[in-house]
């Protein structure tokens, strides 16, 4: 973990209002497991307060680059929108326990649910890199907002299902995941917490990870801002915080 | 020559900065990002004498230049805080202002007894003034008489000084401030958070799930200044000044208000380095002022 | 349809947007930029028995997303507000609310009584929470017993509806909204400004010549949800919410809080056009929220 | 008055801290008397809150133009300053009363000290087209900060004083006063406080225009924040609106 001022590569709107950014600094050379966050600082004031936590979604670490895909949706995501190439922004990460890449295993499912894509990138990149094939389950609103399709399908088998059927399949992933055999050894999800629920109970029984989001403080683990109840107790606690324990957890962790 | 040191009950701090309660953990994670022996001090997270799990999420949300927060007291409970927390920050040169919350008068007694024998305890700070649990806490804060009463208890037990911790949503924060100081406080800790709300535009409802929650940051600090201003003219024990510091001049500000010494709270979310730098720019500020020792400072603007 | 008009005790307004006391004068300033017919009401300054002069300068200084003022109720009189200021207004279709102030209670029932005779005064605002006068204001507006007796003083000889003001700067402001009910009032207008200071880092003195000010802005609209928010949960009278309103947001938070009406302060200088604006957002405001009246949005948080 | 979105035309820095920027939209053509001012909002944001009034110091209504000088000192000012070129800017004016110029007299004195010599450029300029001969008096703190010297010298006699004689004369614009003949019908003074105490007391007995600050709230006469005391009584009234009775106002009007 470092906090560094980094400095813009690239800017570019990928859908309605989702933006790609990539940004270079020696905080990339502390990135490993795929799903890890930063922490933002999008100005230098007080408007807004706080930073904003954002998945790290791809890793180059020759280049000493990465990148970011975010919704610009309220302040703070709107100026972060506004940043150009030679900007600098206020990096504090990389944060928390990503995604485990190391898994005995052929074939796994990763589902991603709107901005919950992001991290699944990275993850997909570094699960092909140890011989494991993924298979994507992406869900969006609507076509408008739907990003990364081809690069997904150039990384393995890519489902696109969108609530407005504007895209892929009308309705939830979790109406693909009903039509796809169920040959993996694990999945990986990442989205909003009704996805979170309604995919570890159709794929209960398969070791999954899930990538949890809260309204963050710190982003480091000293302010409890971010906890999440256990189902047992983890290291003597009923708790977890998302920014530092997690934001992965195995399913069946985190109370859904 | 140390031109920053300040001498308080119980304390001998390097500097007058130090972390407020519940911003900075027992210290671990920031522990990760500097030496923690810089600081003049650290305030722990609130211990009560059990393990508490605090409030639902959403817990925190954001305000124009301040935040809101209903974390609720979340801590491992005095138990562990003695045996894992305190006794992992003894590895740093750094006297711990130990925060204490209860539910009861019996609360605040037992872990201000236990928790004032840990050797790097150096002085206790009373929590009566946490807007987010629904017993104790606040409830304590805005009545002189119980105030007092309570102060008197943990000064009967404790083993070293003890700070109390004011509540500004508090028609008359003198009166609390005399109180505690009849009680027999060593000093006076201010502000802890004013009480604020905010919805969510869309649905109208409460975005902190505990509805209300307690606002800090730089929207809070014309409060907090004019609070101290107020205490310093009317007790005689010293304040550790808090709410809104983001930058050096700020600290000046409180110093200047009278207090003896300042905490940071929220402004370690945003810049997790801000102690050791407002610390690292004292010095300049010093010569700019054109003042030797930081304590010429104090009550300035009462002079 | 009128998709925006709300009927109180007294007024009826065409909407719930008015500019507070204070920021808005009687008008006048304002009547360059616009059409005052525009506004729902309009809530005058504070009006005294004799001409004051407030007090000395400087009467303002800004904050973190705030500002302090130190006016001291300066106004031309009771006298001319009715002859010259009110008279003036008359040319414009938008009822006033007079915001009604003094030292005793003598003041206040004279000023309540004659103002209330004027023929566009629909209301009165009883400001019991100005925090900078040395006499009256504030003090009557932190004691339960004081705030409900002068309500009733006021209420027995004003001829429109009395709306209280009520200060934040208390523990309980749920005691005084409730006594004023009792009191009489027909309704509440909250908040008023927190009292706060701020220090010239450079010589450590007060900005503000007066040393406390009134903090006013979006900072404290966090504090003024929740008392409005608590108030209307007690209370059976209706708010006229404010504090930190700058766009059409806040205003629909007001009124999720418990507000059937809301007045803009500060923005006014920040935007001289924000009344309007907002006015005209709202419709848009309302199809978005898939709402038909506004007045469906009133307390729609405890719901 | 009236509220608009200016272009920023030009910014230049004059001297340390000092800022010359050109401004171009449609309130200039309400612009008339020089000593008018501009309440200018930085930021769309809260950062800082409030507008802050500075002088106008030189209009082109032929251009639309109108150009402000100002010192880049605290939160909302140093914004100011970063300003570029087709940005714009908040500008809600022009305000206030400014100095009159319709005046009878042959030679009048120009007295401007540090910030508040900027509205004596217009002034001069206007003076000189009806016919009355400018000297001007001006005070800085030190060389560093001086500005407009040329513009002011193509003007008229220019008389300049340093506090630390980097510049000029050593000393306050007073000890300038002290060795010029008198032979003027009028004098207008813009500048500190006690600057304009200093002054109006020297030149006792001539006929003077003092321009003032004070803190602001709304700009416009309706907050009560910029009272000052009068002497005796203005309209029935005990006090003047710095914003909207004046800036200028006749010596022996306000108290000092
Ligand atoms: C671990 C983690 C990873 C994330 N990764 C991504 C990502 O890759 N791409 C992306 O677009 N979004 C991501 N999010 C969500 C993102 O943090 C929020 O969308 C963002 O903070 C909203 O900020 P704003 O300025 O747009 O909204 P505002 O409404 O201005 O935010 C106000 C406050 O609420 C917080 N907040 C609002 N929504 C959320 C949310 N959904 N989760 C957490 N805090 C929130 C903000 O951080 C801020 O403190 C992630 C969240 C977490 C916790
Ligand atoms: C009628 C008038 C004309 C002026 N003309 C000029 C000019 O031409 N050039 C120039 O450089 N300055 C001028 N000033 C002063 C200028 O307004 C202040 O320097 C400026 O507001 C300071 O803002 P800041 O952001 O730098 O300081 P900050 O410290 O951030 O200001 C904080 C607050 O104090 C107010 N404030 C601070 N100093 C002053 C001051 N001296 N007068 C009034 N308000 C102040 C600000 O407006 C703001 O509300 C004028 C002031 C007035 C009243
Ligand atoms: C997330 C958070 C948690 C807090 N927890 C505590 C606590 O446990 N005990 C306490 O006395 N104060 C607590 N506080 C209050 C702070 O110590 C401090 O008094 C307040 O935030 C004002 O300072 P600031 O504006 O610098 O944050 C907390 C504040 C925040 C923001
Ligand atoms: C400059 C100024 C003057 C004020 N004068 C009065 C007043 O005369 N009477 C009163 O009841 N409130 C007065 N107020 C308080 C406002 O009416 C309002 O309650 C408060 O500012 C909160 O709203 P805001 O945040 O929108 O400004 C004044 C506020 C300001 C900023
Ligand atoms: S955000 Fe502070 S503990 Fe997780
Ligand atoms: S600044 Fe508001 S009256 Fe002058």
């Amino acid at each position: 973990m470092r906090q560094e001022q980094m400095t813009v590569i690239k800017q570019k709107a990928l859908a309605t209002n989702i933006f790609e950014m990539t940004l270079a600094g020696e905080l990339v050379s502390l990135m490993g497991t795929p799903g890890q966050f930063v922490h933002i600082r999008v100005s230098g004031g007080f408007e807004p307060l706080l930073r904003r936590p954002i998945s790290i979604s791809s890793i180059n670490k020759d280049k000493g680059e990465f990148t970011i895909i975010y919704r610009a949706e309220g302040k703070g995501t709107s100026i972060l929108s506004t940043k150009t190439p030679g900007d600098v922004v206020d990096v504090l990460g990389p944060l928390g326990n990503g995604f485990p890449v190391n898994i005995e295993g052929e074939k796994v499912f990763l589902i991603g649910g709107g901005i919950g894509v992001p991290p699944l990138y990275e993850l997909s990149k570094q699960l092909r890199e140890v011989g494991v094939e993924p298979i994507h389950i992406l869900g969006f609103q609507s076509s408008d907002v739907m990003f990364y399709e081809e690069e997904f399908n150039a990384l393995g088998e890519t489902y696109i299902a969108t609530v407005d059927g504007t895209a892929g399949e009308k309705g939830f992933v979790t109406h693909i995941i009903d039509q796809l055999p169920k040959e993996i050894s694990h999945y990986y999800a990442c989205g909003p917490m009704p996805m979170l629920k309604a995919v570890s109970s159709k794929l209960a029984g398969i070791e999954g990870f899930l990538s949890f989001e809260e309204r963050m403080g710190c982003g480091i683990g000293a302010c409890f801002a971010c906890v999440c109840k256990t189902n047992n107790q983890v290291d003597g606690r009923d708790y977890v915080k998302v920014c530092s324990d997690g934001p992965v957890f195995k399913a069946g962790v985190v109370e859904l | 020559m140390n031109r920053l040191n300040i001498e308080l009950p119980g304390l001998s701090l390097k500097n007058p900065i130090m972390p407020a309660s519940g911003c900075f953990g027992f210290g671990k994670e920031f522990a990760k990002l500097y030496d923690l022996s810089v600081l003049g001090s650290i305030m722990i997270k609130a211990t009560t004498v059990e393990t508490r799990l605090g409030n639902p999420t959403p817990r925190v949300a954001e305000t124009s230049s301040g935040m809101l927060n209903a974390i609720g007291l979340q801590n491992p409970g005095l138990e562990k805080v003695i045996s894992e927390e305190l006794t992992w920050l003894e590895q740093y040169n750094v006297p711990i202002i130990a925060n204490v919350a209860g539910t009861l008068t019996e609360d605040y007694v037992e872990v201000a007894e236990k928790i004032s024998k840990s050797p790097n305890v150096k002085a206790l700070e009373l929590n009566i003034s946490c807007p987010n649990v629904k017993l104790g806490g606040i409830t304590f804060g805005t009545d002189p008489v119980v105030a007092k009463e309570l102060t008197a208890a943990v000064k009967a037990v404790s083993a070293v000084p003890v700070y109390v911790k004011l509540s500004p949503n508090v028609t008359d924060i003198v009166s609390i401030a005399k109180a505690v100081e009849e009680g027999g406080a060593d000093g006076i800790s201010m502000i802890n958070t004013l009480v604020g709300m905010r919805l969510d535009t869309k649905t109208g409802r409460p975005v902190i799930a505990n509805g209300t929650g307690g606002l800090s940051g730089p929207a809070i600090k014309p409060v907090a200044i004019r609070m101290v201003y107020e205490v310093s003219k009317h007790v005689s024990i010293p304040i550790i000044g808090m709410g809104g510091i983001t930058e050096v001049d700020d600290v000046i500000d409180f110093l200047s208000a009278g207090a003896s010494a300042v905490a940071i709270g929220t402004a370690n979310f945003v810049d997790p380095f801000i102690c050791p730098t407002i610390i690292e720019q004292l010095p300049a500020k010093l010569d700019e002022l054109g003042i030797d020792h930081i304590s010429e400072l104090v009550g300035r603007s009462h002079r």
